[in-house]
């Protein structure tokens, strides 16, 4: 049994942004750690702190955003306690990112192959041609047809899924250990999404990737995810094994999310959640999802912690009803 | 049941010109409906499903002629929409309305929404000015708003509501038909369930007919009654809600069902790899649009386009080789 | 969400009174539109009386700003030319936002033919360079008031049309005017109810910004000698003047150049303010 | 890239055409007896019967208009009414001073508005920031007779930097420099503005763009974010910039030159409105428009230089 920690260890994370003078957390104290080859979904839906989470590990935050505390351990090393320069250097060398938009996030002035060879000659000081040339060998390992050809192309000369490809292709160029994907295929069809997520896992597999996958579509979750975390405003409210959680959803937030889902498969049935997510300036102290849970109670006004249930230490909830 | 359809969309063709280039534009055409045929009857809600450029939307844009089509015929209650002189239209838009995507880009930022409801009222002629804001009122509780929006602006309401603003303004006009064009895709999963609860209360109360643009089928299966597949500007496969997805027979409507994730393990995606991109819309591939994609391809799909036909009760397919 | 944006589109009155460049602006434009009201009651002397044993006297506390060629105050004859400048400088910009508007809604509204050909003409129109433009127009047609108004409007007329179409094609892309159209309102009531007052945030700037070339093209037009002619006191013209004695009388030039100096910040800051009040994200 | 700049060319042809007949319409339908704006109203029947004559007045309009299109066909702008020299002759000599002036005044707007903009979108509200914004705001609203005279009294009158009589019209290349210092730092003074503004702008949006997030999620530093990744972005707004005020830059090139007393067309087209020198002023108007035309011509090229979505799409 080798000891190597996982490649990606957060630790009591904490990101806030500066409304009007004040700081408010839209993200609280969350704490996770990917091992390679395993995939963690973050799921929720919008402004529940997913997004800033990915932003908050990859140190590309908008300016009015900032980590206030904990850790962010990529290969042991701290994101958020090492130097600009520091991170400059891990960033797409051992982590790489792709988003959610593949049509924005090429530049549509510089051609595919320089785009996606250009951490190479950043990282490895690979010259101009040989990062070409790996370019080329990376653009066939996301399958990107007649792919010496089109390392002149410009992004504009490529579909949607194509570019997302070329996104993934230009993520791993330096074979970093952490891949953070932030809704990579929601802006996809779904017959795309499919070819897409294929090609993760593939690559993954291949890699001995570490995953963090940002998404608020649970059957993205339940396709390709070993563990999930479910975030309602800046919180994690449950986190399990994939299995465990679709089996077992516990967290009455997760539940109603389970449930609002319409499915292909089944009755035809789904229940709503009343209202809805409160501002950041209105969020309640205590359990953020008080204001729409049908179990609450005096004690919510309390922030619960993360407790195992189901006599399972991997499955944990943070809620005062269903903590035993 | 086989009395006339409410809609009744013929053969509807409507070609795109795009004009590209640099500095000569070059000119290229785009079969966005490529002969659409379709029904709908009173009170039934039509799903229409296909992904992005499959012509899905310009059916809807088309068949209100917010659009002009290039072919085809478009009966609604026995009347020829695409005929019908400016006269004549206004009085079937009254009867047919649209819900649209984005309700922040649908409704005029700068009208209260006293005034962007109370419009359409007066326009048309069923309401004055003493009795618009209690017209009003009582729509905007049909969809679950309080009398007090009356007086606020369409920003000042979450994405929801404004979803349920647009739903009131189609539903002012008492029309018989709605086109939803992909009205719950901005919404979060649990917004979107109260929208879909709401569509299918209101239908119910008004036996209302719906065409119900969608790219998730999940979405259809619960609103809709039947499905409209389109692939490429035509039509590929009809038939009821769940039959369809239970038993596909066209392999693209195949396809849709397992790319589409479903919040369960055990039904995880099937994530083959099918190579290729689907086919540019500029130049869709001969014969069967899907061929290139279809793994029971054989020579006859590469060449002869298949018409939709029908199959068993209530079902039709334009595939050479059912499934 | 909804917090946020209703928060923004509160702040956008309170933003552009918090704006000093806009406050200011303001202030300097009313005063110059305010002395240019009063200068019948205000000008210490008669603009044109000359009086030749006072030729080219710089500034005293009698005359203000000095005297010019002729012994005419220069103080009053800015007061009496800041008229000029301002009544064509309102009036053409008038005139060509209205009439370019009203094109440019109706060729983007409509889009086809119509559309092709606005665009041709405007393309035309903007072929000549706006100065020449003018000045031809005021060389073939007389120097007058009226056709001063006419020439510096028919040069506005092409930027408002390609303003306004712009914007309307813009406004065709979002679904709300298809949704006026389903609920069968008239091509008319969409044009002019619906888009124009969505529009309307950039034509004002636009027009704060025209105004300023406006009066920036009179005065040019009247340094150049093609403005209302002598003795009638125009901005530009003693500009001229002084640019000919700029030797014997600095002053002649200086002083009217920066009455049209702060007219031209003004209306910019008025323009730039207003931009960045209507639109947060944009950059100024 | 040559059969790309010949359709070009071959799309211009009805503007030019429509070009012409403004002109043609301008001078010639505007209410008002020429021969009474150019003689005055005192002169004698016979004079201006003879002045109409010359004109080419007598004919009737349609063929006077076709004869006017013929003519700018053989490259001919007639003669002038003041000194009967070939117009055409008279505008070669001077265009090349314009010229020299228009792009100088470019090449000022570029090298100053350019890293200007940059640096504002970089260092937003910062002192760059402030500067930028105050010099800009001064560029938009000086009119250029104002800020020529004021140039003048300082650098030329005051400190005797320049000549206060243009010497533009030397063989000696450093006279004929020294000439072009002032006027071309007046004319670039709106250009350093539009071009400041514009970047300034197109950096501040392109940054907030995905591609610049990608760009530093590859680890680049700064610098190579910044100039490789969002200025190339920037380049088409700013080249449509430059095309649109190409027209006003031409307006107040004619200001430049009176003020700083060049040799030009703006000095030739004051010339002919003085002498009421109508065939002249025709023909400067065709020749100002024919430029900005190509102008037009040119930035669409740039265009598909600076974007490879125009190129290739």
């Amino acid at each position: 049994m080798t000891a190597t920690p996982p490649p990606l260890v957060v630790e009591g994370l904490t990101t806030s942004i500066r409304l009007d003078g004040r700081l408010h957390h839209v993200v609280r104290d969350i704490s996770f750690e990917i091992r390679a080859e395993e995939t963690l979904a973050l799921v929720g839906e919008s402004g529940c702190g997913k997004s800033m989470t990915a932003l908050s590990v990859t140190g590309l935050l908008p300016p009015i955003a900032s980590v206030t505390s904990g850790r962010i351990l990529v290969e042991g090393v701290d994101m958020v306690a090492a130097s600009e320069k520091t991170r400059e250097d891990l960033r797409g060398d051992r982590i790489g990112m792709i988003f959610q938009e593949p049509m924005t996030s090429l530049n549509p002035v510089l051609p595919i192959g320089f785009q996606v060879g250009e951490a190479l000659m950043r990282h490895h000081g690979l010259s101009k041609k040989a990062a070409r040339e790996r370019a080329r060998e990376l653009l066939e390992l996301v399958r990107v047809p007649a792919a010496a050809e089109r390392l002149d192309a410009y992004p504009h000369q490529f579909s949607g899924g194509m570019r997302q490809r070329v996104m993934i292709a230009l993520a791993l160029a330096c074979r970093p250990s952490v891949l953070i994907a932030d809704e990579p295929t929601t802006a996809l069809d779904v017959t795309i999404q499919a070819q897409v997520l294929a090609l993760v896992a593939d690559l993954q597999k291949r890699e001995g990737l570490a995953v963090l996958l940002i998404t608020h579509n649970l059957g993205v979750v339940a396709s390709v995810a070993d563990r999930v975390m479910v975030m309602y405003g800046g919180d994690v409210v449950e986190s399990a094994p994939v299995k465990a959680f679709f089996d077992r959803p516990t967290h009455p937030y997760s539940q109603a999310l389970l449930a609002a889902m319409p499915r292909i498969e089944g009755d035809g049935q789904l229940k709503p959640i009343p209202g809805q997510v409160p501002p950041l300036t209105e969020m309640p102290s205590g359990c953020r999802f008080q204001s729409r849970c049908p179990l609450r109670q005096e004690i919510c006004d309390r922030l619960p912690e993360m407790t195992p249930v189901g006599g399972d230490p991997e499955h944990k909830v943070r809620c005062w009803a269903r903590s035993e | 049941m086989n009395a006339t359809p409410l809609l009744d969309i013929r053969d509807l063709r409507k070609v795109f010109t795009t004009r590209k280039g640099w500095p000569i534009p070059k000119v290229t055409h785009v079969k966005a409906l490529d002969g659409v045929s379709f029904t709908v009857g009173r009170g039934e809600v039509v799903g229409v499903v296909g992904e992005s450029g499959c012509g899905k939307s310009t059916v809807a844009r088309v068949a209100l002629r917010l659009m002009e089509a290039d072919g085809g015929s478009v009966g609604f209650d026995g009347a020829d929409v695409l005929e019908a002189s400016r006269l004549d239209m206004r009085g079937l838009r009254r009867r047919m309305q649209m819900v649209f995507q984005d309700p922040a880009s649908s409704l005029d930022g700068r009208q209260r929404i006293v005034d962007a409801l109370g419009e359409p009222l007066k326009v048309h002629g069923l309401a004055d000015r003493s009795t618009v804001r209690d017209e009003v009122a009582r729509l905007l509780d049909e969809v679950g708003l309080p009398r007090s929006a009356l007086d606020r602006y369409p920003h000042e309401f979450s994405g929801g509501q404004r979803q349920r603003i647009g739903i009131a303004r189609a539903l002012a006009l008492k029309p018989d038909l709605i086109f939803a064009d992909e009205p719950v895709s901005a919404l979060d999963v649990s917004v979107q369930a109260q929208i879909l609860e709401l569509l299918r209360r209101i239908r119910a109360e008004h036996n209302l007919a719906f065409v119900f643009i969608s790219h998730d089928l999940g979405v259809v299966r619960f609103f809709c009654d039947r499905v409209v597949v389109m692939y490429l500007g035509r039509v590929v496969e009809v038939g009821p809600v769940p039959e369809i997805f239970v038993e596909p027979l066209h392999p693209y409507t195949r396809l849709l069902k397992i790319s589409s994730p479903e919040p369960d393990p055990a039904v995880a995606v099937a994530m083959t790899f099918q190579d290729g991109e689907p086919p540019s819309p500029t130049a869709p591939p001969p014969g069967c649009h899907f061929h290139p994609r279809c793994p029971g391809a054989t020579e006859r799909c590469r060449t002869e386009k298949p018409e939709l036909r029908t199959l068993g009760e209530a079902r039709s397919v334009a595939c050479h080789h059912p499934l | 969400m909804s917090a946020s944006s209703s928060a923004r589109r509160n702040t956008v009155a309170s933003r552009a009174l918090r704006s000093p460049g806009l406050a200011f602006g303001f202030v300097v434009v009313v005063v110059m539109i305010v002395a240019a009201l009063i200068a019948p009651w205000a000008s210490p002397f008669d603009p044109d009386a000359q009086d030749v044993m006072l030729v080219l006297s710089p500034p005293d506390t009698t005359h203000l700003f000095g005297t010019d060629a002729f012994g005419r105050d220069v103080f009053s004859r800015i007061l009496w030319g800041a008229r000029i400048s301002l009544t064509v400088g309102f009036l053409a910009t008038a005139v060509g936002v209205v009439i370019g508007t009203v094109i440019g809604v109706v060729a983007g509204y409509y889009g086809g033919v119509i559309d092709r050909l606005v665009v041709a003409a405007t393309d035309v129109l903007l072929s000549f360079p706006q100065l020449i433009m003018g000045l031809l127009l005021v060389a073939v047609l007389g120097a007058s008031l009226t056709n001063l108004v006419i020439a510096i409007a028919v040069t506005a007329v092409p930027a408002f049309v390609r303003l306004a179409r712009g914007s309307t094609l813009a406004m065709r892309e979002r679904d709300f005017v298809d949704a006026c159209r389903s609920l069968g309102y008239s091509d008319l009531r969409i044009m002019f109810l619906h888009v124009l007052p969505n529009i309307l945030d950039e034509l004002v700037v636009m027009a704060s910004l025209w105004l300023a070339a406006a009066i920036r093209t009179e005065s040019t037009l009247a340094f150049i000698g093609l403005s209302v002619p002598p003795p009638t006191a125009t901005w530009g013209g003693i500009v001229r003047e002084g640019f000919d004695n700029l030797l014997d009388g600095p002053w002649l030039a200086v002083f009217p150049s920066l009455a049209i100096l702060a007219v031209m910040i003004g209306l910019n800051l008025i323009g730039d303010g207003l931009r960045d009040a209507s639109d947060p994200r944009a950059p100024q | 890239m040559f059969r790309f700049v010949i359709k070009r060319l071959l799309v211009a042809i009805p503007t030019l055409w429509a070009v012409l007949t403004t002109v043609f319409v301008l001078i010639r339908v505007v209410p008002g007896d020429p021969t009474i704006i150019i003689l005055g109203d005192q002169a004698s029947e016979a004079a201006r019967e003879a002045l109409r004559e010359k004109l080419g007045l007598a004919k009737p309009i349609l063929s006077q208009y076709f004869d006017f299109l013929w003519q700018v066909l053989h490259g001919d702008l007639g003669r002038s009414l003041a000194t009967n020299r070939p117009i055409v002759d008279d505008v070669l000599s001077v265009l090349p001073f314009t010229i020299e002036l228009t792009l100088a005044s470019l090449l000022v707007g570029a090298v100053i508005g350019i890293p200007l903009g940059v640096l504002a979108a970089e260092r937003r509200d910062g002192f760059a920031d402030w500067f930028a914004r105050i010099f800009s705001l001064a560029g938009v609203s000086f009119p250029a007779f104002v800020s020529g005279i004021l140039l003048l009294m300082v650098f030329s009158v005051e400190l005797r930097w320049f000549p206060v009589i243009s010497t533009a019209n030397t063989a000696d290349p450093i006279e004929r420099l020294r000439a072009l210092v002032l006027p071309a730092i007046n004319l670039g003074l709106l250009m350093v503005a539009y071009v400041t503004r514009v970047t300034r702008s197109g950096m501040l949006k392109a940054l907030g763009e995905d591609y610049v997030r990608t760009a530093r999620s590859k680890g680049l530093g700064r610098r190579l974010v910044v100039w490789r990744h969002a200025f190339p972005n920037v380049l088409v707004p700013i080249v449509t910039v430059v095309g649109l005020y190409l027209g006003v830059l031409i307006g107040n090139a004619v200001l430049t030159e009176i003020v700083f007393n060049r040799p030009g067309i703006g000095k030739l087209i004051v010339t002919a409105l003085n002498q009421r020198d109508y065939t002249l002023l025709q023909g400067l108007m065709v020749i100002t428009a024919f430029a900005i035309v190509l102008a037009n011509i040119l930035t669409d090229l740039t265009y598909g230089l600076v974007d490879p979505r125009v190129k290739t799409s």
